[in-house]
């Protein structure tokens, strides 16, 4: 497979998005849903004709417009970016038949769903520094306008908070770009990487403190992504996700935050930044814990899933953290195994509210009667999330607790995490169990036809959120085959978890971000070409993980059972506390506790500061 | 959070900065000069500046298009009233 | 040196502004002051070397840097379309809230939580 | 505060001329200093002037919203009509795919009509504040 097509990941749904536009001119082609749907199913094919190619190590990249290599802005397929893409696609398809059944939406949401994929595919594939602002960038609009899209209160002033702050990160972005600039003279990846083994000298220092120069502009550059990815400003997520519509808080949720940390990752495995890998060791443990504890004081059902994917992504950064075989291939397993239970939850969640008209867990319970199949659904995603067994979230973890084995106080922030989050989602499953509940009053009676949408008129909406017309009765079919097609990869990528560590193990440790595998680089000529330095570790852990290991490790592991049932038990103590009138109290304390938006941007400059600190011991 | 916290970050962030920033350099001469030598016959422009974000770095200006009817359309959609 | 003490003074200020203020719309301004400050620097780095203007008439060879100059042409139009969202944005938040003071939209917001 | 008509007289005469430079701006962007972005945003400048000077009635006399959102979105397509071309012809995508300064030439046309659609339509949705946006 040649690499001229790589192009095309972005170009097609920017296609797609052209054609949502003559819709909007022109109302009465009726062209916006096809673009998004074949935009997907074409992606997708190019998507699997890379696919062998990937798994062999092969790396394809391709300058823009054919000019020389450090001339033209390049691109690079390697192994993570498909991986990405992979994502990127098997989310998009189940949001996009949500939105369908959900209905409300014309065709400039799908404009900015299509701008938003191929905004990710864009940044994933950069291979130079400046485009991958612009396709920050774009990513960045697509997800501001896209959250504030129903134009609810609460919506738009999350919306607006993220904007501010996404965009401070992007100017300090900006600025990192100039500071390598100025030190390496190009923008491209490849000289960068030069520059990194070189041992990062500033050319020609003046002053003494010009050696704080590099990591400066290294803490700016990943900063600046890390806003996006919840690093240390985390507190803009749980409102910006948990107040966006819910086909966009899923797809956000799901894909977005992982897109930008993937770019992290690059990074830092490309410039060898062993430092900033133990800041997110310690950070992504402390984050996963605070996500945990702020989720089980909220009563807002999508504001508590949104916390919980800031804890997630805590564990995701400890695994890449931690660096040992293990917990980077688990990091990547968590990434893909996140975005498929969190997904399940957000649209799950998000139907009880649109069947209810209710957003909190005081108001709405015991639907489990009324929407049977939607009580599975949300319950495959709980038990993912908690980590039992059969689901995918069971693998991922374990990989992580076991790559985290020789770290012992992030091992036990993140073993507490996964109390806190087992607590958390029992008492979020109130939502299915206990007496039938509906905006304060029990509704016995209503018998409700199975799997129709029908909105009850909120009665009193403290917040005056969901001031949707009246009832609309419509199927919710379509809604419905999304939320199963991501159960089943829930289900699928548990039970196939032996063949996930094998391909991960390959794509992670083999043809990881810097074309690392002995560079096959298919149509033009080598550009990338670098010996693999873990070559060894890459194949001695894949032997070590093969099939018969990979099953013993997983599912014939007495200990890996153990810890999941004192997790359990340890997490229903919790619950019981919480449910507890004691609980209740601590509960209203710690709602009182907010950031103001201020706070956020001075936090983002302290996590700056704090990892060009970090930075500045290896230098 | 109070004021005197948010003084010492913003001071020692400036810190940093004006370490980091005020140093003698000068730019480098390797891309300038293919530019120099091939900038118009390879893309007929004269004016480098142009030729550069036309034709050599076309693809953020594609990006940047992007981004310019996003927000074109994201002001129509959030200013926009409920039709 | 004293040309580059300027810009990142104007980074500070700019970057103080936008934590500090109170007014939704002057922190946009000072976000947008912020994104003009490193556009200015780049610029002003590609400069230093070559008097000319990048356009080969009359064979000029001791041109200025040109990549910076046209990297910042997209930064500036990022820069527009970010400030025309936040704008928007405003606009809408002051329509519902009736105020563009941030502590009073957020003791609004607390309000409505409880 | 009576309303002189110095600023109609004055707007009125000098727009055109405003256009005109931004027209050459875009159009001489690769020999003389300029370009498809500097030309655009001086083209929005001319058709801002009457937008603040004389309000949005008069300017859609002339220029309609609809007509600049529909130049917007072919600039759009036709950039990335262009860069396909330039893949469909075997060279990859948004390669030179005319003589040489030809596709340059048409890049920035599309350019400055797009950037030049693109900020007055942002400014003029600003101003209705959304009354009668289509």
């Amino acid at each position: 497979m040649t690499s001229d097509a790589i192009l095309l990941f972005t170009v097609i749904p920017l296609f797609g998005s052209f054609v949502t536009l003559v819709e909007k001119a022109v109302p009465s082609l009726k062209v916006a849903k096809p673009a998004a749907l074949a935009s997907f199913f074409l992606s997708v094919l190019l998507l699997g004709l890379y696919g062998e190619g990937i798994y062999g190590g092969a790396v394809y990249s391709k300058v823009v417009g054919g000019w020389p290599r450090g001339i033209g802005i390049g691109q690079e397929l390697d192994g993570i970016a498909w991986v990405a893409l992979a994502l990127v696609y098997l989310i998009y398809l189940p949001v996009l038949l949500y939105s369908f059944s959900e209905g409300g939406y014309d065709s400039r949401f799908y404009f900015f769903l299509l701008l938003l994929q191929g905004g990710m595919a864009g940044i994933v594939l950069a291979y130079d520094v400046f485009n991958l602002f612009v396709f920050l960038e774009i990513t960045g609009i697509a997800a501001y306008v896209l959250i504030g899209y129903q134009k609810k209160d609460r919506a738009l002033f999350a919306g607006f908070k993220y904007l501010m702050l996404s965009s401070l990160g992007i100017t300090l972005f900006l600025l990192g770009v100039f500071l390598l600039y100025r030190d390496t003279g190009s923008l491209t990846y490849t000289d960068l990487r030069t520059w990194a083994l070189e041992g990062m000298a500033p050319a020609k220092p003046v002053t003494a403190l010009a050696w704080i120069s590099t990591p400066f502009a290294l803490a700016t550059l990943l900063a600046g992504i890390g806003v996006r990815t919840a690093f240390l400003p985390y507190t803009w997520l749980p409102d910006a996700h948990g107040f966006a519509p819910h086909p966009i808080s899923a797809s956000l949720s799901g894909v977005v935050i992982k897109i930008s940390f993937m770019v992290v990752w690059k990074l830092i495995v490309l410039l060898e930044l062993s430092e900033a890998r133990q800041f997110l060791l310690w950070m992504g443990s402390a984050i996963a814990l605070i996500g945990v504890l702020r989720a089980l004081t909220q009563t807002d059902v999508k504001v508590l899933l949104a916390w919980h994917s800031v804890s997630q992504m805590g564990y995701i950064f400890a695994g890449f953290g931690a660096g040992t075989e293990m917990a980077t291939v688990g990091s990547l397993y968590h990434m893909v195994s996140h975005a498929f239970f969190k997904a399940l939850l957000f649209l799950s969640v998000g139907t009880v509210i649109l069947f209810t008209g209710e957003r909190s867990l005081v108001k709405v319970s015991g639907l489990g009667r009324s929407f049977p199949y939607l009580a599975v659904l949300f319950a495959i995603g709980a038990l993912s999330i908690m980590g039992v067994p059969p689901f995918v979230g069971y693998v991922s973890k374990s990989l992580i607790f076991e790559g985290l084995k020789n770290h012992s106080i992030p091992y036990w922030l993140l073993f507490a995490a996964s109390v806190g989050t087992v607590a958390s989602f029992t008492k979020l499953s109130l939502l299915f169990r206990g007496s039938p509940m509906v905006a304060g009053k029990s509704t016995e009676d209503s018998a409700r036809p199975r799997g129709s949408f029908q909105r009850v008129e909120p009665t009193d909406t403290p917040s005056g959120l969901d001031t949707r017309p009246a009832l609309q009765t419509r199927p919710f079919k379509s809604g419905y085959l999304g939320m199963s097609l991501l159960a089943v990869f829930c289900v699928l990528g548990g039970l196939l978890g032996t063949y996930g560590i094998q391909l991960f193990s390959t794509i992670a440790l083999h043809g990881s971000a810097v074309s690392m595998g002995p560079a096959i680089s298919v149509g033009t000529a080598t550009l990338y070409g670098s010996a693999l330095p873990n070559e060894a570790a890459a194949s001695a852990f894949q032997e070590s993980m093969q099939l018969t290991h990979g099953v013993t490790f997983l599912w014939l592991n007495g200990k890996e059972y153990l810890k999941t049932i004192v997790t359990l038990l340890l997490g229903y103590g919790v619950y019981r506390f919480i449910v507890s009138k004691k609980g209740k109290e601590v509960q209203a304390w710690a709602n009182r506790l907010r950031i103001s938006f201020d706070n956020q941007l001075v936090l983002l400059l302290v996590g700056l500061i704090l990892l060009a600190v970090f930075l500045a011991i290896q230098y | 959070m109070n004021r005197v916290f948010k003084g010492a970050v913003l001071l020692l962030f400036s810190f940093l900065l004006l370490a980091s920033v005020l140093v003698e350099k000068e730019p480098k001469e390797y891309p300038k000069s293919y530019f120099l030598e091939q900038g118009t016959r390879e893309t007929g422009a004269v004016n480098l500046v142009t030729a550069l974000y036309l034709a050599y770095r076309a693809y953020d200006t594609l990006g940047e298009t992007i981004v310019l009817i996003g927000a074109v359309t994201g002001v129509l959609v959030l200013v926009g009233r409920e039709k | 040196m004293i040309a580059l003490l300027l810009i990142s003074l104007l980074f500070l200020v700019s970057l103080g502004g936008m934590i500090l203020s109170k007014n939704l719309i002057r922190k946009v301004m000072a976000l947008n002051m912020l994104n003009s400050a490193v556009i200015i620097l780049f610029i002003f780095f590609g400069s230093l070397k070559g008097t000319h203007a990048p356009i080969l008439v009359g064979g000029e060879t001791d041109i200025v840097d040109p990549i910076p100059q046209a990297l910042m042409l997209t930064a500036i139009v990022v820069g527009i379309c970010v400030t025309a969202l936040a704008l928007a944005f405003i606009y809408r938040l002051y329509d519902r809230y009736g105020t563009t003071e941030l502590p009073e939209i957020e003791h609004q917001v607390h309000q409505n939580d409880q | 505060m009576r309303k002189t008509n110095i600023l109609d007289v004055v707007s009125r005469k000098l727009s055109p001329f405003i256009l005109l430079f931004g027209v050459y701006l875009v159009t001489f962007g690769h020999i003389s200093p300029g370009g498809g972005f500097q030309g655009g945003v001086a083209l929005a400048s001319g058709l801002l002037l009457i937008l603040l000077a004389q309000g949005p009635g008069v300017l859609s006399r002339t220029f309609s919203l609809k007509g600049i959102s529909l130049v917007e979105v072919l600039g759009y397509g036709l950039f990335l009509l262009a860069g396909l071309a330039g893949f469909f012809w075997g060279l990859g995508f948004l390669s030179a795919f005319l003589a040489p300064p030809g596709t340059i030439f048409i890049l920035n046309i599309v350019i400055g009509a797009k950037v030049g659609a693109g900020i007055t339509l942002i400014c003029w949705h600003l101003f209705l504040e959304g009354e009668e946006s289509e």
